[in-house]
C-alpha cells in the first residue's frame, strides 16, 4: 500500500483550483482478447463531483467503468495492466489488494449499465435486492429504504401500486431508473452511470440530472454521457476518449458552468 | 479331427441360448468350430433354461439348452426334438471355511424351508444361515428341488441369482452362506456339501450314487437341420465329449 | 446473520458433497484399475488371434473383446442414427409449433417415456420381435436392428426435450430479430435458432450416447449374447461391452476371467471418455461452422 | 389470431414429435394388453397385496413395489442434495478451470455403465455392508441404494448446470455489479430462475431410479419376501421382470411381469402428473 | 379490401399542405396479457417523410412500432383489434391480409429496435442475414451490398479488418448501426426506428440523422425519438404519445423546418 501513503490528501491541479481525488489509474491497458481496447490510461477523477466521459461509440467508455468497479472479471477472456488506487472508507487502496473483496468494492462502487438490466424478480425485491445481498434484515429498514430511493429516481408514483409486478414488465425508461434506484440503495461512495437518460423522455431526464446533482454531496459520480447540452447542464470535469485513448488532463467546467 | 470336417464348405449363422450351465461347453464348441470354418458364425446367450426352451420354441433360436427335461406340454406345444449331450449333478455348496460341510438330506430341506436358520444347529457356528436361490427359470434350480429337496418350500428370505456362475461367486464370498450349483460348475471356490454321506462329484454322480443329477439338453423346434444338425452331432461326436469332460460334466457316450 | 450462515453452510455442504463424488469415482476407478491392470493385454482384445487379422475381418475373434467394443460402437452408431434426426424434429415441433392441450398431452408423454424403466423398454423390444417373428414366418429374431431402436425410444425423451428446452431458452430478442427482417418461421428455427442451441441440444445428445452405451437391460433382451463374433448385418445377434461385463460378473469361472472383466470395464470407460471427446469437438465445430462461416 | 400453415419439413416435425408421443402410448397399450389376462381374473387386489409364491399360485408383485418405492426414494435422498452440491460447485464456487474439468468428469461418467458401478460394488461394499450390518448377506436396499445415488448424480448434475448455466448473463452480471458473491448470485437469481431445470431433473432421476434393473439385481439380493429393514434383501420391480423373464410365454408368471411394468409404468407417470401439476401451481403463483 | 379502393391516393390535409399517405391505422388498440396499451388509434402517416413519435418512456410507442410489421405477433400474450392499411408496391392492403405473407410484410417493413440485437453470429453474416432469407444466393452482389450499407451508416471503416467477429461484441454504438445497416439492406418501402441514435455520440448520431434524411426520397421513416432537437432537426411530423393514447392530427412541422 505504498502508493496509499505517497498519494493521500493529495488533489489535483485543474487550471487554478484544487480539488480532492477519489480515483487514481496508473498506466492502465485493458484487453479483450486479442484486442486492446484501452491504451495506457492515467487519470485522476476528483471527488463529490461529476466527471462526464464522452467519445466515440466503440472508444471504451463502457470498459473503462467496468475496470472501476472489477466488473471485467466476470466477463470471459478479458485481461488488465495498470493499477487503478481509490479512496474508500477514508483509505486509499489499490482496488486489487486482496484484503478488499471484490464484492465489498462493489458495493461501494455502484454501476448503472447502459442498458437497463432489471432482475426477473417484482419491483420491490428488485430494489430490496442489493440490501439482500449485504445481509440487512430488518424489514422496515428495507422498506423505507425502496421506498426513498424510489422517490428520488421519481419512479415511486408510477409504480407504487404495482410493487409486486416483474420489474422486466416495465417500459425502458422505468426499468432505467429502476436501476438507477436499485443502484443508489446502498449509498455507494462511487456511481458510475453509463449513459443514464438514453432512453428517458426529457421529463424523467431532467428529473434525473437534478437528482444526480443533489448525490454529489454524498458521491463521486462518473457519467458516460452523448449529449453535450447534459454535460454543460450538470457535469463539472470533462474527459474525452478516441480509441481508447483519454485525454489526460482534466477539462475543468466549474468556471463556465458552475451548478452545485 | 475328423468330427469337425463335416462342418467344411457350411456358412450361415447358428444362434444358440438357455441353461447357463452349459454355456462353457458350448464356447468351446463354437470355437473349434469357426475356428475349423470362420464363414460360420455362432451366438452363444445364457437367460436359464426356461428361457432356452422357450425361445427354441418360439422359433428365436436355433438351439435352446435346458438343464431340465422340459415338461411334456412344452414338447408337445412346441414339437420339440430333444438331445441329451450330458449328464450332470447339482449340489449343495458352502464358502471352504464352513465346518458344516455334511448334511442330511432332512437338514437340508429345514435349512432351504427356513425352519433351521442358524448354522450352529448343523455343526457350524453361530451365525445366521444366508440363503441362496436362483431364479425360477433356472433348470438347476428345478433339479435341485425336485431331487434334493423333495418340492419342498424354499423360504421367500432366499437370496436370488440368476446363474450358475453368480451363485458360485455369491457363496465364495459369503463364509455363512450355503446355495446349490451343476457339479460341473463347482471348483476349489467354494466346498461341496455332502447329502446323507455322498459328496456331490462327477464320479459319484457317474456312479449314481450321488441322487440329485439331471441330463443337459440342447433342444430344437421340429427336426434339426442344417447347422444346428451338425452343431448337435459334434457335441455327442467323441471331440465334443471330449470338451463335456474337460469342462467336468459326464459324457453320455 | 442468518443469511450470511446459511450461505455459509451451503458452499461448505457443496464442496463436501463435491469431495464425496470425486471420491467415489475415484475409489471405482483405482479398484478397476487394480484390478484389471493384470488383464489389459492385446490378448483382453482379441484373444489368440492376431490383431490385424482381426482388423482386417479375416479371422474371427474369441476370447477376446474385439467383437463386444464393435458391437457397442455399432449400437451407439445406430441408435443415434434413429434417435437424433426423430428427437430433434420433435423437440422443434415441441418448442415451435406445439401449443395448447396437445402440447401438455406431448409434454407428458415425453415425461412417461423418459419415465419408462429401460427393462419394459427391453420387453417392449423383444415383444415386438416375437409379433414380426410370427408375421414373417421367422425370418426376423432379435438383432442388433431390434436393439438400436428400442434403445432409441429409450433416449428419445432426452433429445426431444433438451432440444426443446433449448430452443425455448433462446433469448427473446435474438427470437424476434429474424422475423422482423422478414424470416418465415422455418427460417428464423433452421438459420437462427437451431445455430443458436446447438451447443445445448449436444448435450442431450451427450447424455443420450452414454445411455446408449453403458446400458444392459435393453440389450440384454434384444438380441446381446455371450459370444457371436462380429455382426455381419443389422440383422445378426452381437456382442456388446456391458452386457460382456454383466456377464462376466455373474459366470465367471475364475480369477483370469474376473480380471477380463474388469479391464473390459476399464476399456468401456475410455471407450465412453473418446467418445465424449469426439462428441464436444464436434459440438465446438458445428457451432463455429454454424455461425461464423 | 395466428393461423399455422405448414409446409412439407413443418409436416416431418409434427410427425416425429406425434410419433414419439405414440410410443408412450404404444408401450402401455401393449403392457396392458399383455397383462390383461391376469387383470381380468380379479385378481387385482391380490397382485398388489400378496406376496410372490407362483407354486401356490401367488403372483403378488407387493414385496417388489415397496422394494422399488424404497429403494428410489432412498437412492434419490442420498443423491439429490449431493447433485445439488456438485452443481453448485461446478457452476459457481469452483475455480473456472476446475469447474471444466469437473464438468468433463461428470460427462463421462454418464456414461460408466451401470453394470460397472454394480462389479465393482459387488466385490467392494457387499462384503464391507456384510461385516457392518453383522447378519445377513450384505446384499441388501441399503447396498444398493448408494450405488444407484452414484449412478443416477451425473445425469441429475448435467441437468442442474445445464438449467443454471441458461439464466441470462445480463442478470448474473447485474447481480455481479451490486456486489452479490458467487454463493448469493446461485441461491438468490440462478436457482429461483432455474428451479424447472431441476424439477426435470429430479423427474429424470427419479424415474431412473425406479426403472434401473442391474444394480438392484446385483446387488440387493433379490428375496421375495417384503423387506423388513433397509438391511435385508430384497427384489425390486425391474429385477424381478428380469428373473421371471424366462418363464413360458403362456404361464401365469410370464404375464404377471406385465402387470408389474404396468404397475412401473402406471407408477412413473402419476409421478410425472403430480409434478407437473406440482411445477404448474407454482409458476403461476410466482 | 374495400378500404384500398375508397382511401387510395388519398392524402393527408395537414394545415394547407397535401401530403400522399403511406399508413393508415383505424381504431386500433393493443393489449398485453390484461392491459391496455394502445387506445383506439387512429392515424395516418404520411409517405416518403420522416415522422417522429414522442412521448414519455412507457406510454406505447415501441409497440406501436411493432404493431406496423406484426412483430407482436411473436410476443406470447398480447392481442390486438382494429386495422391497418399501407401501401405496398403501389397497392393499398390491409396488413393482416392472409394474401400478404407476414415474411413479405417484415422485409417491406423494416425495423430497428431499441436496444441493438446483433444476432448471435459474424458481424458480415449479421447484415447478409436479410439477403439470405429472401433467398439471395449470389455472392458478389451480398458482399456489396454488405459493404453498401455498412459505409452508409459509417460503420465500415470501424469494422471492415473484423467481418468475422462475433456481432454482440462490438459497442452499443456499434451494434445500433450495425442493426440499421441490416435493416436498410432489403431495401424497405418503411423503415421503423426506435431511438436510433440514444447510444450514438453526437458526431455518429449526425451522420445517422444525414442518412435519414436521405433515405426519405426511398422509404417512409418513422421513428421514436427523445430528443426535441433532433425532432426539430430532422422530422417532418410530429405524434406526441400520452398514456397509449396518440395526439389525433398531425403536426406538420414542414413549414418552421424544412429539410427535403
Ligand atoms: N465482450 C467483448 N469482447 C470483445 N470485444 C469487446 C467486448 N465488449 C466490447 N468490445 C470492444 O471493445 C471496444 C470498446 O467497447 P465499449 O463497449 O467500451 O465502447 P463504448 O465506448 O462504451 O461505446 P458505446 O458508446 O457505443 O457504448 C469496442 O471496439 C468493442 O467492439
Ligand atoms: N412484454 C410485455 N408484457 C407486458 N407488458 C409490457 C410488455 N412490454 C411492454 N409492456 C408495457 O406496455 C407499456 C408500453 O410499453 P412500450 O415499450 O411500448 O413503451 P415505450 O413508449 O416504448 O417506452 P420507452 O420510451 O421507455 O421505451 C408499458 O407500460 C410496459 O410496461
Ligand atoms: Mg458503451
Ligand atoms: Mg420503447
Ligand atoms: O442352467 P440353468 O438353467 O440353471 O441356468
Amino acid at each position: 500500500m505504498d502508493t496509499a501513503t505517497t498519494v493521500n490528501n493529495t488533489a489535483v491541479q485543474v487550471s487554478t483550483v484544487d480539488v480532492p481525488v477519489k480515483i487514481y489509474t496508473q498506466s492502465l491497458c485493458f484487453y479483450y482478447r486479442r484486442q486492446k481496447v484501452l491504451h495506457d490510461i492515467s487519470l485522476q477523477l476528483p471527488a463529490n463531483q461529476i466527471t462526464a466521459i464522452t467519445g466515440p461509440s466503440g472508444s471504451g467508455k463502457s470498459t473503462f467503468l467496468m475496470v472501476l468497479n472489477r466488473l471485467w472479471e466476470e466477463v470471459e477472456g478479458c485481461d488488465i495492466s495498470g493499477k487503478v488506487t481509490m479512496e474508500l472508507a477514508g483509505h486509499f487502496k489499490n482496488i486489487h489488494d486482496p484484503t478488499l473483496p471484490v464484492c465489498e468494492l462493489r458495493r461501494k462502487v455502484a454501476m448503472v449499465f447502459q442498458q437497463p438490466n432489471p432482475l426477473p424478480m417484482s419491483i420491490y425485491k428488485n430494489i430490496a435486492f442489493p440490501l439482500r445481498l449485504a445481509h440487512v434484515n430488518d424489514k422496515k429498514r428495507i422498506k423505507e429504504n425502496v421506498e426513498f430511493v424510489l422517490r428520488q429516481v421519481c419512479l415511486w408514483d408510477e409504480v407504487k401500486d404495482r410493487l409486486g409486478d416483474d420489474g422486466r414488465l416495465l417500459s425502458g425508461g422505468q426499468q432505467q431508473r429502476l436501476c438507477l434506484a436499485r443502484a443508489l440503495v446502498l449509498n455507494p461512495e462511487v456511481l458510475l452511470l453509463d449513459e443514464p437518460t438514453s432512453s428517458l423522455d426529457p421529463e424523467a431526464s431532467n428529473a434525473i440530472e437534478e437528482l444526480l446533482l443533489t448525490l454529489k454531496s454524498q458521491c463521486t459520480l462518473v457519467m458516460v454521457s452523448h449529449y453535450q447540452d447534459q454535460i454543460q447542464r450538470i457535469a463539472d470535469f470533462h474527459i474525452k476518449v478516441l480509441n481508447g485513448r483519454f485525454s489526460t488532463g482534466l477539462d475543468w467546467r466549474g468556471d463556465c458552468n458552475q451548478n452545485s | 479331427s475328423d468330427d469337425l470336417s463335416s462342418f467344411a464348405g457350411q456358412k450361415g449363422t447358428l444362434r444358440i441360448a438357455g441353461g447357463t450351465a452349459h454355456i462353457p461347453v458350448m464356447k468351446e464348441a463354437a470355437k473349434q468350430i469357426i475356428n475349423f470354418n470362420p464363414q460360420i458364425q455362432i451366438s452363444i446367450a445364457g437367460g436359464g433354461s426356461g428361457l432356452g426352451i422357450k425361445q427354441a420354441g418360439e422359433g428365436l433360436v436355433d438351439i435352446g439348452n435346458a438343464g431340465r427335461k422340459p415338461s411334456d406340454d412344452e414338447i408337445h406345444n412346441y414339437n420339440l426334438q430333444l438331445v441329451k449331450w450330458a449328464v450332470d449333478g447339482v449340489g449343495a455348496v458352502v464358502h471352504p471355511k464352513n465346518k458344516a460341510q455334511s448334511l442330511t438330506n432332512t437338514q437340508l430341506q429345514d435349512i432351504y424351508s427356513g425352519k433351521i436358520s442358524n448354522w450352529k444347529d448343523v455343526g457350524g457356528v453361530d451365525r445366521e444361515i444366508n440363503l441362496y436361490t436362483r431364479d425360477e427359470a433356472s433348470g438347476t434350480r428345478e433339479v435341485f428341488w425336485k431331487k434334493a429337496l423333495a418340492k419342498g418350500d424354499i423360504s421367500a428370505k432366499a437370496n436370488v441369482v440368476v446363474s450358475n456362475g453368480a451363485m458360485k461367486t455369491a457363496v465364495a464370498g459369503d463364509p455363512f452362506a450355503i446355495g446349490f450349483v451343476s457339479v460341473g460348475n463347482m471348483d476349489s471356490s467354494v466346498a461341496p456339501v455332502a447329502l446323507d454321506g455322498v459328496a456331490p462329484s462327477p464320479e459319484s454322480v457317474r456312479s449314481g450314487e450321488y441322487k440329485v443329477a439331471r441330463g443337459l439338453y440342447s433342444l430344437t423346434k421340429g427336426e434339426p437341420s442344417g447347422l444346428a444338425k451338425l452343431f448337435l452331432e459334434f457335441i455327442v461326436s467323441p471331440t465334443g465329449q471330449q470338451i463335456v469332460v474337460d469342462k467336468g460334466f459326464i459324457p453320455v457316450q | 446473520m442468518m443469511g450470511r450462515l446459511l450461505e455459509k453452510s451451503i458452499a461448505v455442504l457443496s464442496w463436501i458433497a463435491g469431495f464425496l463424488l470425486i471420491a467415489s469415482l475415484l475409489l471405482l476407478l483405482t479398484y478397476l484399475v487394480n484390478k484389471g491392470w493384470s488383464s489389459l493385454r492385446v490378448s483382453l482384445i482379441f484373444g489368440d488371434t492376431v490383431p490385424l487379422d482381426a482388423l482386417l475381418l479375416k479371422r474371427q475373434v474369441f476370447d477376446g473383446i474385439f467383437p463386444a467394443i464393435v458391437g457397442t460402437l455399432f449400437l451407439i452408431v445406430g441408435s443415434m442414427f434413429i434417435a437424433i434426426p426423430v428427437g430433434i424434429a420433435g423437440g422443434i415441433y415441441m418448442a415451435e409449433y406445439c401449443r395448447g392441450k396437445m402440447k401438455s398431452l406431448l409434454n407428458l408423454a415425453f415425461d412417461i417415456l423418459a419415465g419408462v424403466p429401460s427393462i419394459i423398454v427391453g420387453l417392449a423390444g423383444l415383444l415386438l420381435t416375437i409379433f414380426l417373428n410370427r408375421t414373417f414366418h421367422g425370418q426376423i429374431k432379435t438383432c442388433l436392428l431390434i436393439s438400436c431402436v428400442s434403445l432409441a425410444s429409450l433416449v428419445l425423451p432426452y433429445i426431444i426435450r433438451t432440444t426443446q428446452t433449448a430452443l425455448e431458452t433462446v433469448d427473446p430478442v435474438v427470437r424476434k430479430t429474424a422475423p422482423a427482417l422478414g424470416a418465415s418461421r422455418l427460417q428464423n428455427i433452421t438459420m437462427v435458432l437451431l445455430p443458436n442451441s446447438i451447443s445445448n441440444i449436444f448435450s442431450g445428445v451427450i447424455l443420450a450416447t452414454g445411455r446408449c452405451a453403458e446400458d444392459t437391460a435393453v440389450i440384454m433382451l434384444t438380441g446381446a449374447v455371450a459370444t457371436a463374433g462380429l455382426p455381419r448385418s443389422i440383422f445378426d445377434q452381437y456382442e456388446a461391452l456391458p452386457f460382456y461385463i454383466y456377464y462376466i460378473s455373474s459366470q465367471y469361472t475364475g480369477p483370469d476371467e474376473l480380471a477380463q472383466g474388469f479391464g473390459a470395464a476399464i476399456i468401456l470407460l475410455l471407450l465412453c471418455t473418446g467418445l465424449l471427446v469426439s462428441t464436444l469437438w464436434i459440438q465446438r465445430r458445428l457451432s463455429i461452422i454454424l455461425l461464423y462461416r | 389470431m395466428r393461423l399455422p400453415t405448414y409446409s412439407v419439413s413443418e409436416y416431418l416435425f409434427l410427425a416425429a414429435a406425434v410419433f414419439s408421443g405414440l410410443l408412450a402410448v404404444a408401450i402401455f397399450c401393449f403392457l396392458f394388453f399383455f397383462g390383461l389376462p391376469l387383470l381380468q381374473s380379479g385378481q387385482l387386489v391380490d397382485l398388489l397385496f400378496s406376496s410372490w409364491a407362483p407354486d401356490k399360485g401367488l403372483y403378488g408383485i407387493y414385496p417388489m413395489l415397496i422394494t422399488s418405492l424404497t429403494l428410489a426414494t432412498v437412492s434419490m435422498l442420498i443423491s439429490f442434495p449431493v447433485s445439488l452440491g456438485c452443481s453448485f460447485v461446478i457452476t459457481s464456487l469452483a475455480p473456472v478451470r476446475l469447474r471444466r474439468v469437473l464438468l468433463a468428469v461428470i460427462r463421462v461418467m454418464t456414461g460408466i455403465p451401470t453394470v460397472v458401478y454394480s462389479f465393482a460394488a459387488l466385490f467392494l461394499l457387499v462384503p464391507l455392508m456384510r461385516s457392518l450390518v453383522g447378519h445377513g448377506t450384505g446384499m441388501s436396499i441399503l447396498t444398493a441404494a448408494p450405488v444407484l445415488a452414484l449412478v443416477i448424480a451425473p445425469t441429475m448434475i448435467l441437468f442442474f448446470v445445464d438449467s443454471f448455466s441458461k439464466v441470462s448473463s445480463r442478470f448474473t452480471l447485474a447481480v455481479d455489479a451490486l456486489g452479490g458473491s458467487e454463493i448469493q448470485k446461485l441461491l438468490y437469481v440462478i436457482l429461483p430462475l432455474a428451479w424447472p431445470g431441476i424439477v426435470n431433473g429430479v423427474l429424470l432421476g427419479f424415474g431412473r431410479a425406479m426403472g434401473d434393473t442391474m444394480v438392484s439385481l446385483m446387488l440387493a439380493g433379490n428375496s421375495t419376501a417384503a423387506p423388513e429393514s433397509m438391511t435385508e434383501s430384497a427384489r425390486t420391480l425391474t429385477a424381478h421382470i428380469a428373473l421371471v423373464m424366462a418363464f413360458d410365454f403362456d404361464s401365469m408368471e410370464f404375464k404377471s411381469i406385465f402387470v408389474c411394468g404396468l404397475f412401473l409404468y402406471i407408477l412413473t407417470a402419476a409421478l410425472m402428473l403430480l409434478f407437473r401439476m406440482f411445477t404448474v401451481y407454482f409458476s403461476e403463483r410466482t
